[in-house]
């Protein structure tokens, strides 16, 4: 089926062009950050943890995601969410091989990754982690392709792929778990420490899940002309609209907890992200970005609030960007919000901001992750024409 | 720094030390008094357990001898930038180290405090950072990935890392100690070097006061425990229960 | 069929016995008393040459992870009852006269270990 | 399973032969230096004979398979690599097949599935299968360089470097190692588990397969767990690269085995389908161009044809003609 990837016109093209040529600005960046080491990079004593850890719960979240259409497609037999169950694999793949990535970039010793997985160390969230990235990815990718393949041969997907399912619960629902007590484990680290962090990360990564689900699914529906996703595109907008406002709840009540019972380091890394703070804070080129966090945060309220409305959700341009600006939002709250903040300390002096390299490879990796998901997304829509026309 | 920022600092630094106040009366004094009863009750593991007093009334002032012959005998490598510092021991204002009830100003010795129950080794994800049967915390620098959540995990910010190659960055190199490379965290090792030759670590035995004493904290009569047994003593951050087996004595 | 699977998890769970004892066993084993800390026997190598020549990998292998995770407890006896500490200083006592000793032969071999990307090598020192 | 075990056990005897000849009968002169030579020469002139018989054959048609659009007219799309019209396109798919195997990626595989139903599945483990054996012996290939060059060239340094990349073992861990044993594993698997490959496997298909298998078996034994002396062994090979008949030194047996194995896959290569190394670049059915609408294609052993004119003709029966009162063309 892969070859459909290979097939394209002239913007397919083009667009994959375009991603390999960041790919390859990413593996440019990795070199220099290889040759030079970690001091290329911004991060250093202040933020022992940069930009590349800050994609990790968001990315889990993502990657858990699928599960919420996985289990109800397969397990309970939702054919309406039939449609959507591949592309949720494909994006839960796509999660788990980014985060595979992200993982493995801010090691200072890549050649001993394998050690990561000789000498497991159980007491360590971290030592889990990648082992449950990668049987994640294994089986998200084999039920996307199987889904997928079945569609394309028009016979019901295999027996077995109902078992990989249920092995998929556990595994997925450990990622955001575990990515949570990667962090709550650093004693001293307010923002971190808190029994909140898991579910927030699932949260927040299903409200992107679905958000991205949303975008994709009308995205194919403009490109494939049918009409067979508007029921489902409304379903998705409601599930996205009902995470997103589980999401803000949970930042509200963090956040309550933080100033009402006046935790200093949680206040701290609150503030730093929501008032004026890091305007002083921030590197003197980070300095207008500083308004962003409160900006994504506000956009993310406000596409919530649109999706609970009927109007919108009737509409087909406006719910998809309100999807799009909940997964932004969530990428941040959960991603560089968390842990970038998080490592800043009360007159702890410069906070962390990315330098060239760790820049680099981050785009490298998230355009990565795209010229996959694009992949994939085109095998979709081409069995999905071909389907059509048959 | 603007007016609002300070006040909100102000605040913090109370909440911080309310938060302590009623830590101390709770359960942890900050003061302990290490008696040979208070050993004895303790649960320990057996056999050689290595720790260490500073007496900080007399760590002189300005004096850095200890750093200096640290950074010689382990080929710890000097960086200006402080973002890339990598430092085993260091000298910090005594309150910074020790909380609001070191009264001192003074510049105090700090290094890696071998805890009891270390977090770095729960955090470290292949095992690299280990408590050794001695009770020193070690790295296997072989091992190390470089993923750096044992410097996150550690609530002294001991452990540092080899942020770019570290040899350039070595003045004197001393042929009898490995460096470290590019990539792997590295930390204080109790000079288990030296007392594998039956030597003292080079900061105390460097240290022109004596005011760093080295030895068993499972022997009753070595040099550490009579000076538990005689003065009240600080360790650093104990309300964290990772019980450091570096005592100060202020 | 249940008793086939029956078997099966038997052999599985036997197995899986069977490594944690020899994993315990073998760790076990190792704990020994510390060497005595006077200068490092010089007589001989700890196996005979011909072995070295081909294994001296395998002992450095094993002599890196018992150093760095045992300290002095990692103590070897060779066979013929020496005891030696593990410890690359124990083979650089001896085998540091000749500067070459490595090199020579990894330049033959195009062999490049990355030992001497921490340890200092010989050939580095003045 | 006689066409299976019977090859193993003709590799488990193969390798035995090495082994006990050096180790007991102290043979090592025969296995060091004469077995290899005489292996490296039949190797070359068989070689060079299969692919110069090949090339003497004629090719009597324009017998490109194809499956794309060949060259027509000017608005209708011309699938160049498909339906190759020059020679440079048909050598550019020749290259695509040699290095990514590219027929082998179009695979499908028929199903039936309860209905009844036939479905085509698009089956790509055999070329996953194929490009990771192929190209980690390639790259195995080429790090051995470190045994016949002092120095070996720049990119095969890069190559070696890459492969050890992960620190895992010392010595340093090969990546392609696992990666040879895994395809190499799937690769006999494959032939076993479906009844209708078994059926067409042959003994030919086992054996070089098996045989492959047990060289890299044995070299990795020696790399990580029988060890021999890498020293005696590259001046060995230094040696007999340098033609010299020097006796060896003392080296394990174990290297003996792999050399031996390895003279007989020499040996075995030029008069087995393992000739398909050579055969796939000469192959007409790829690299002919499609051009037969454009360019004629003269079979080269049919004899020339007589034409014979009108001219000729009359000039024969000129008279006749005149005779019979016929008209002719020239007086």
């Amino acid at each position: 089926m892969f070859e459909k990837a290979l097939k394209g016109n002239r913007a397919y093209w083009i667009w994959v062009a375009v991603l390999v040529l960041l790919a390859g600005a990413g593996v440019h960046g990795y070199r220099v950050q290889g040759a030079e080491g970690l001091a290329s990079t911004g991060m250093g004593v202040g933020a022992v943890w940069g930009i590349y850890n800050a994609q990790l719960p968001f990315l889990a979240g993502l990657a858990a995601s699928a599960l919420f259409i996985l289990v109800p497609e397969r397990l309970m037999k939702q054919t309406g969410l039939s449609a959507a169950a591949p592309l949720s694999a494909f994006l839960a793949a796509v999660a788990s091989a980014m985060s595979l990535l992200f993982l493995a970039a801010g090691f200072g010793m890549p050649s001993r990754i394998p050690t990561l997985f000789v000498n497991l160390s159980p007491s360590a969230p971290v030592s889990w982690y990648a082992p449950a990235l990668l049987l994640y990815l294994l089986l998200s990718l084999g039920a996307g392709w199987s889904l997928l393949g079945a569609r394309r041969k028009g016979t019901t997907p295999p027996r077995w792929l109902r078992a990989l399912v249920v092995v998929a619960v556990p595994v997925g629902l450990a990622l955001p778990v575990i990515a949570a007590f990667m962090l709550a484990v650093m004693p001293t680290h307010g923002l971190w420490t808190s029994a909140m962090l898991a579910p927030r990360i699932l949260v927040s990564g299903l409200a992107a899940g679905m958000g991205l689900l949303l975008v994709m699914v009308v995205a194919m529906r403009r490109s494939a002309g049918a009409e067979e996703g508007r029921e489902l595109a409304g379903r998705l907008s409601g599930y996205t609209a009902m995470a997103g406002l589980a999401s803000l709840c949970f930042v509200g009540l963090d956040a309550g907890t933080a100033f009402l019972g006046n935790l200093p380091s949680e206040t701290y890394a609150l503030r730093l992200l929501y008032s004026d703070m890091a305007r002083e804070a921030l590197p003197v080129a980070y300095v207008p970005f500083a308004g962003l966090p409160s900006v994504l945060l506000a956009s993310g309220a406000v596409s919530v609030l649109l999706l609970f409305l009927p109007a919108v959700r009737r509409g087909n341009l406006l719910p998809a960007l309100a999807g799009l600006l909940i997964a932004v939002s969530a990428w941040f709250d959960r991603g560089p919000g968390l842990i970038l903040a998080g490592q800043a300390t009360p007159g702890g002096g410069e906070v962390y901001a990315p330098a060239l390299p760790d820049m680099l490879v981050t785009i490298g990796i998230w355009a990565g992750g795209a010229l996959l998901l694009t992949a994939l997304l085109k095998v979709t829509l081409s069995v999905r024409r071909e389907r059509g026309m048959a | 720094m603007n007016e609002e920022r300070r006040t909100f600092m102000k605040k913090a630094g109370l909440g911080l030390m309310a938060g302590f106040g009623a830590a101390a009366i709770a359960s942890s004094p900050l003061f302990e008094r290490v008696a040979a009863s208070a050993w004895a009750a303790a649960p320990k593991r057996p056999g050689t357990r290595w720790g260490m007093v500073i007496d900080t009334r007399r760590c002189r002032e300005g004096c850095s001898a200890c750093v200096d012959a640290c950074r010689l005998s382990h080929n710890v490598p000097t960086f200006s930038d402080p973002r890339r510092r990598v430092e085993w021991i260091h000298r910090e204002e005594g309150r910074a180290l020790l909380g609001s009830a070191c009264a001192t100003q003074k510049l105090l010795p700090a290094l890696c405090n071998h805890c009891e129950e270390p977090s770095c080794v729960r955090s470290c994800p292949t095992d690299s950072i280990f408590r050794r049967r001695d009770g020193i915390v070690a790295v296997d620098y072989h091992r190390c990935i470089g993923c750096r959540s044992c410097m996150l995990g550690c609530p002294y910010g001991e452990v540092s890392f080899n942020w770019s190659d570290p040899r350039p960055a070595i003045t004197e190199p001393t042929p009898d100690y490995p460096t470290r490379q590019q990539g792997v965290v590295e930390k204080c090792n109790f000079c288990s070097d030296r007392l594998k030759r039956g030597l003292q670590p080079s900061c105390s035995s460097r240290c022109p006061e004596g005011a760093m004493t080295f030895g068993d904290l499972n022997d009753p009569d070595s040099a550490v425990r009579r000076l538990l047994a005689s003065s009240d003593s600080m360790r650093r951050k104990p309300e964290l229960g990772t019980e450091p087996k570096v005592y100060y004595i202020i | 069929m249940p008793s086939k699977k029956i078997l099966i998890g038997a052999a599985a769970a036997l197995m899986l016995l069977a490594a944690a004892y020899l994993a315990t066993g073998a760790e076990t084993g190792l704990v020994s008393d510390p060497a005595s800390a006077a200068a490092p026997d010089t007589t001989g190598c700890i196996y005979p040459k011909e072995y070295m020549h081909s294994h001296h990998m395998q002992v450095l292998a094993d002599w890196k992870e018992h150093a760095a995770h045992e300290g002095p407890d990692a103590v070897m006896t060779a066979p013929d009852g020496r005891r030696f500490q593990k410890d690359l200083a124990t083979c650089l006592g001896c085998h540091s006269d000749n500067r070459q000793f490595c090199f020579s032969c990894h330049t033959y071999a195009n062999v490049k270990p990355n030992c001497w990307n921490c340890h200092i090598s010989p050939q580095d020192l003045p | 399973m006689k066409k299976v075990f019977l090859p193993l056990i003709w590799v488990a005897l193969l390798s035995c032969i090495p082994y006990v000849g050096v180790a007991y009968f102290g043979m090592s002169y025969i296995f060091g230096v004469v077995i290899p030579y005489l292996a490296a020469l039949l190797f070359i002139g068989g070689f060079s004979w299969r692919i110069y018989d090949w090339l003497s054959r004629p090719v009597p048609f324009c017998i490109t398979t194809t499956c794309g659009q060949e060259k027509s007219l000017d608005w209708i799309a011309h699938q160049k690599l498909e339906s190759p019209a020059t020679k440079w396109q048909a050598a550019l798919r020749v290259m695509t097949e040699v290095l990514f195997f590219r027929s082998l990626f179009r695979n499908t595989k028929a199903e039936l599935h309860t209905g009844p139903q036939l479905a085509y599945a698009s089956s790509k483990w055999l070329w996953m299968g194929g490009l990771a054996f192929h190209w980690s012996l390639l790259v195995i290939g080429l790090r051995h360089a470190r045994f016949f060059f002092m120095e070996p060239p720049l990119f095969i340094r890069l190559v070696e470097r890459t492969d050890r990349f992960f620190e895992l073992t010392l010595p340093a861990f090969y990546m392609t190692d696992a990666l040879v044993l895994t395809a190499i594993t799937f690769l006999v698997f494959r032939r076993l588990r479906d009844a209708k490959l078994r059926i067409i496997s042959l003994q030919t298909d086992f054996f070089p397969l098996f045989l492959i298998g047990a060289i890299a078996l044995v070299g990795m034994s020696m790399r990580y767990v029988e060890k021999v002396d890498v020293m005696a062994v590259k001046a060995q090979m230094m040696n007999l690269l340098s033609f010299s008949f020097a006796a060896p030194v003392e080296i394990g047996p174990f290297f003996y085995v792999h050399l031996f194995l390895a003279s007989v896959l020499a040996v075995y290569f030029p008069f087995s389908k393992l000739m398909h190394a050579g055969a796939i670049f000469l192959s007409p059915t790829r690299n002919l161009a499609n051009n037969s609408r454009e360019k004629r294609h003269v079979n080269p052993w049919n004899k020339p044809i007589k034409f014979r004119t009108y001219a000729e003709y009359e000039d024969e029966y000129r008279e006749k003609m005149k005779k019979a009162g016929l008209p002719v063309e020239k007086d």
